[in-house]
């Protein structure tokens, strides 16, 4: 017990890492997700065809093979990046191009009827899309993003490879020095509460809109 | 002077032709009902007069107005955006699956495209689909979400959307033929009324009760054309028509 | 507990100390497991083709072939072989492994072979001087390396760099960092660093203070007294008929051999 | 180019473990993950909470934690395993995990009226799990095990950090000796080749059992 | 002697009585119609004679067997599983939205029950799917798979596979109101069909004109209560509550 308390201090430090990189992230990947779920969808091909190239390439390779090319790879062909810029670049781009792909089939979910409906009340497209796509595929991709932010919780583990020293660094560091899994224990108490919290967030966002159906 | 014209209309779906060179003419305030076998083409030929599907070859006019024609090589051209748009305006349609807007009230259903469209005033545009609400019997549920309503009052909601634009003529796909028998008749008293407002109305449907009712004029298609048309009772009562007679027999059987 | 078995009562004679097999064992087994940190250059690290060469492995060749017995390596994560060793995954750690009070707790050690320091590396163009400097700069590491233990020991400088200690799994990304400018200095094995100095002329110094002096030895499981012994007699005549000191040429440049 | 050659053979056996342990996890996962989603729907409730926990657990707390604790933590208390096992242990728990999740729903997703159908009929339970429900849940869940299954080669990029000198690591130590971006464009057209195979192959299993519907 | 009898059923979901004292006494080769509006418990009422729900008080005898009978407490105890398996055994159900097994052809959805639970041998199995499939017309459709057929064809298959267990009474709920006008018809003829063999049958049904020509009996139910019973052409045509004329002329109302 009392080991636990002179543990604390350390593992709280490392969680303010990963609390804060969650946080950056996903301001940044959100929104960019949004434009780019779109843009995938666009008619102007050349754009439609980049997003799906930009989302095949960032979905079809691992997050951490990513965060090691922009961080070393970065550094090796001379542009100097920060570290925390390097581990932003990697998780937003990655991050956002998982939510294109919601984005995308969310829209694409939307029945034919909503459109033609909008079409023959005389909306315009963009209006179609404003007023009476989006409010609806905001709602129903609700669970997906959800699990996605979960992941996102867990996958801040990866940048314990370029030596930040978030809570799952910690946890090891202490684990291997004190000879116990304790601290291991403890930071997956902290994931746990983590993924908890977030779980809950997207149930109330949910009940939020179910006012509609 | 005809409020719709429609002239030998073509329309194929990658390979097969599904329009077959149909014509239709509407006086105003007339109804008429489309009835035929499924795969048809009823609602195919709906849509092309809503240009909610574009034709391959034919003439539609509306109000006077051409939404579009031959060229010279005979294949169908279209007006300008702007002049279609003016042309849709005047053209309610109601659709079999409803396709209210789920976000929205009732109300704000109803006032969308007054407002977004028209520009109206609000108020005015309240005003007008409170109306609207009163007339299809929904006045208690302005302010209830579609999903909480039943599938004939969704329906009567639909209708007095489209109503809400002050069309001049009033397009029906199927508009009861996914509801239960007891929330059909609710739909059709509704329409009813609206005919006996000498509302023009072009009604693809499967009631033929209602047909004899309530259409002035009943046409049948099959395999894309128009196999035979008349007066209701005619078409209805004593078809002419092989085809028609085997539809009717079928459609009939089961009341 | 089984029917036949005699569960040996406390205070009767002590069951005598189990005769050391740990020599006989390898000898059995047909090899030893080398466990190792591969990106150490030179000391053990990959080739282009992936394999592991480097003057440790050489050496650990050299020793093997002279015992008679294979040699296997098995990169390992280096914070964890104390239980590598442990656990029987690996049989010794060879690798510029430092001799450390603290280790001496956790296993054997052969005779020293090799001087080492840990020195500070820092960009040719470095304001840093001395370790007073290092103040708020980033430091890199190596998570569970002798570097940190030599670090914690000079209580002084610690104090004031232990919040700027960046922990990598290996030296070659902390020196690759510091030479991309995410880190100010790298606190690294004398030999390691200087062969990345050498192999980046003009781009790196190395400050004239350092955390001290250490030895290299091979780790081995506590208790492998024999096996111990007998690597102690193959590295003493290593050193002495000069095959040591030709490796430590080969691959470090000078013999610098701890006779 | 003559680069890219001298690099393969290292890049080649990076590739070799990275497959193995897809593979083996794939073998061990699939089966387990299975049974654990019907256990969770088992009315022997104490059975289906411990599993509703074990699903909770590993889904709640990062893969790369979950390494980590298998790896340090087995040896820590002093449990003699192989590394490759703490390894596999930790991926098929994690997997199982997923899978069983993805079976579950997939059960529950099969409408009211088969069940009742089926009862109707005189059908016993155990007829209408293995005749009637099961076939059909093994066609619907065919998407979402594939995606499982693709995260499954992304993944196997973790145990870079316990050392294991897979496809990831091959590329990133070359990269950061040779000063260049081209090991971790090669381990990226390894990882988009594996998905792509993947992905194919699910497509192709989906297409197979397209003769219903 | 009746062959299917069921007194005083009551039945909770939750809080909400949907059923409030049902008898029904149904004579071999009878066929009965139960009408009335949506979610007056029709459904639920023929799910307690098949024990799809269990019910909180009454008595359901079939074939002279007892299912389930009131305790001192009156509250409903059922009989042993096996003789409830045995009873349910002699009674089909059709439901609305078919339940085919879409992984099994149609041949495989008809042979399952007879070989499973009847363990009868493959070739009388198939001969006898083979001879029903014939008789609702779908003799052509053995191999297909259900999701190529039509509505109508499905449902068909549907009574085909209850009848391949040899039932002594059928029960339909709502068979044809998930079809077309046309799909309906065809349907309704293999149900016409069956009654004409003199199968027994309990039909809850929207299609007045069936339940006029095919049923014997027509019993209207109204908030979990039957609140009028008797000859067809009495309860269609001439009722006597006030509820039920209200119910029919809306049924009736698009014909
Ligand atoms: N978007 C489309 N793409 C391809 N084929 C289509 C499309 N829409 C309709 N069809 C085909 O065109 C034919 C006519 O369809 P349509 O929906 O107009 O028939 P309908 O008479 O309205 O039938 P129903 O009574 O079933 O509504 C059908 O064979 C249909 O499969
Ligand atoms: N499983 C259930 N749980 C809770 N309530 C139910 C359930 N099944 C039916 N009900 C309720 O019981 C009442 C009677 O339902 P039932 O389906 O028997 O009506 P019905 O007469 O068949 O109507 P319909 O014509 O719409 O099929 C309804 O209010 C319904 O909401
Ligand atoms: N000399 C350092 C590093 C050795 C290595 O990484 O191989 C130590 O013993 O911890
Ligand atoms: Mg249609
Ligand atoms: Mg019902």
């Amino acid at each position: 017990m009392e080991y636990i308390i002179t543990l604390m201090p350390s593992m709280l430090k490392g969680w303010t890492v990963t609390l804060q990189l969650f946080f950056i992230v996903l301001i940044f990947a959100l929104p960019l997700g949004v434009v780019m779920g779109i843009a995938r969808l666009s008619h102007f091909k050349p754009l439609a065809w980049f997003m799906e190239l930009y989302v095949w390439l960032f979905r079809g390779t691992p997050l951490l093979l990513q965060l090691l090319f922009w961080y070393f790879g970065l550094m090796v062909i001379g542009l100097r990046v920060e570290r925390e810029t390097a581990v932003y670049l990697a998780f937003v781009l990655n991050y956002a191009a998982y939510l294109a792909e919601i984005f995308r089939s969310g829209i694409q979910s939307i029945e034919k009827g909503q459109y033609e409906a909008a079409d023959v009340l005389g909306l315009s497209q963009r209006q179609t899309m404003t007023k009476i796509i989006l409010p609806q595929v905001f709602k129903r991709v609700i669970p997906p993003v959800g699990n996605e932010v979960i992941n996102l919780v867990k996958d801040t583990a990866l940048v314990y490879v370029i030596a930040i020293s978030e809570l799952s660094r910690a946890a090891r560091i202490h684990a291997v020095r004190d000879d116990t899994l304790i601290p291991f224990a403890i930071a997956a108490l902290f994931y746990l509460l983590m993924t908890a919290v977030v779980q809950q967030f997207f149930k109330w966002l949910e009940s939020r809109l179910d006012y509609y159906r | 002077m005809y409020i719709l014209q429609a002239q030998d209309i073509y329309k194929k779906f990658n390979s097969t032709e599904v329009l077959k060179g149909i014509s239709l003419q509407v006086e105003k305030g007339e109804v008429i009902a489309i009835i035929g076998p499924s795969g048809s083409g009823k609602s195919t030929f709906l849509r092309c007069l809503n240009r909610l599907e574009t034709i391959d070859r034919g003439r539609i006019e509306i109000q006077g107005g051409i939404m579009v024609e031959n060229d010279a090589g005979g294949r169908a051209v279209y007006s300008s955006e702007k002049d279609i748009a003016r042309m849709r305006q005047k053209m309610g349609m109601v659709f079999q699956s409803f396709n209210l807007f789920p976000h929205m009230s009732v109300l704000e259903n109803l006032m969308l495209a007054p407002l977004l469209v028209n520009k109206a005033d609000p108020d005015q545009a309240r005003e007008t689909a409170l109306a609207l609400l009163n007339k299809v019997g929904l006045e208690n549920n302005a302010n209830s979400y579609p999903f909480e309503l039943s599938g004939g009052m969704q329906q009567r909601v639909a209708i007095a959307r489209a109503l809400a634009l002050n069309p001049d003529i009033m397009c029906f796909d199927e508009p009861t033929s996914a509801l239960d028998p007891e929330l059909t008749g609710e739909v059709l008293q509704v329409m009813k009324d609206l005919a006996m407002e000498h509302m023009t109305m072009v009604v693809v449907t499967h009631e033929i009760g209602f047909a004899r009712e309530v259409a002035q004029r009943v046409i049948f298609m099959d395999e894309g054309l128009i196999v035979e048309e008349g007066k209701a009772e005619e078409v209805l009562l004593n078809p002419c028509q092989e085809r028609t007679r085997n539809f009717l027999s079928k459609v009939l059987m089961a009341r | 507990v089984g029917c036949g078995s005699k569960a040996p009562k406390d205070g009767d004679n002590q069951p005598a100390p189990k005769a050391d097999t740990s020599w006989q064992d390898i000898k059995d087994k047909g090899e030893f497991v080398v466990g190792l940190d591969d990106a150490f250059p030179p000391m053990g690290f990959r080739d282009k083709n992936n394999e592991i060469i480097g003057f440790d492995i050489e050496l650990a060749k050299e020793a093997a072939k002279r015992m008679g017995v294979d040699v296997k390596f098995q990169a390992i994560s280096w914070d964890a072989k104390t239980d590598e060793l442990d656990s029987g995954n690996i049989d010794v750690i060879w690798n510029g492994l430092t001799i450390t009070e603290e280790r001496k707790n956790e296993m054997l050690f052969t005779d020293p072979y090799i001087k080492d320091y840990q020195i500070i590396i820092v960009p040719a163009n470095s304001p840093i001087k001395t370790k007073a400097d290092l103040a708020g700069k980033k430091i890199g590491i190596q998570a569970a390396s002798s570097a940190i233990e030599a670090v914690e020991a000079d209580k002084e400088t610690f104090d004031v760099i232990k919040d700027n200690l960046l922990q990598f799994d290996t030296n070659d990304m902390a020196l690759r960092d510091l030479r991309g400018g995410g880190l100010q200095a790298v606190i690294v094995d004398e030999v390691v660093g200087l062969y990345y100095v050498q192999n980046h002329p003009n781009e790196f110094k190395v400050l004239n203070e350092n955390f001290g002096m250490e030895y290299f030895g091979v780790g081995l499981r506590k208790g492998d007294k024999a096996f111990q012994a007998e690597l102690n007699k193959t590295l003493a005549a290593m050193k002495n008929d000069g095959t040591a000191s030709r490796i430590s040429e080969k691959w470090l440049g000078k013999d610098i051999i701890n006779k």
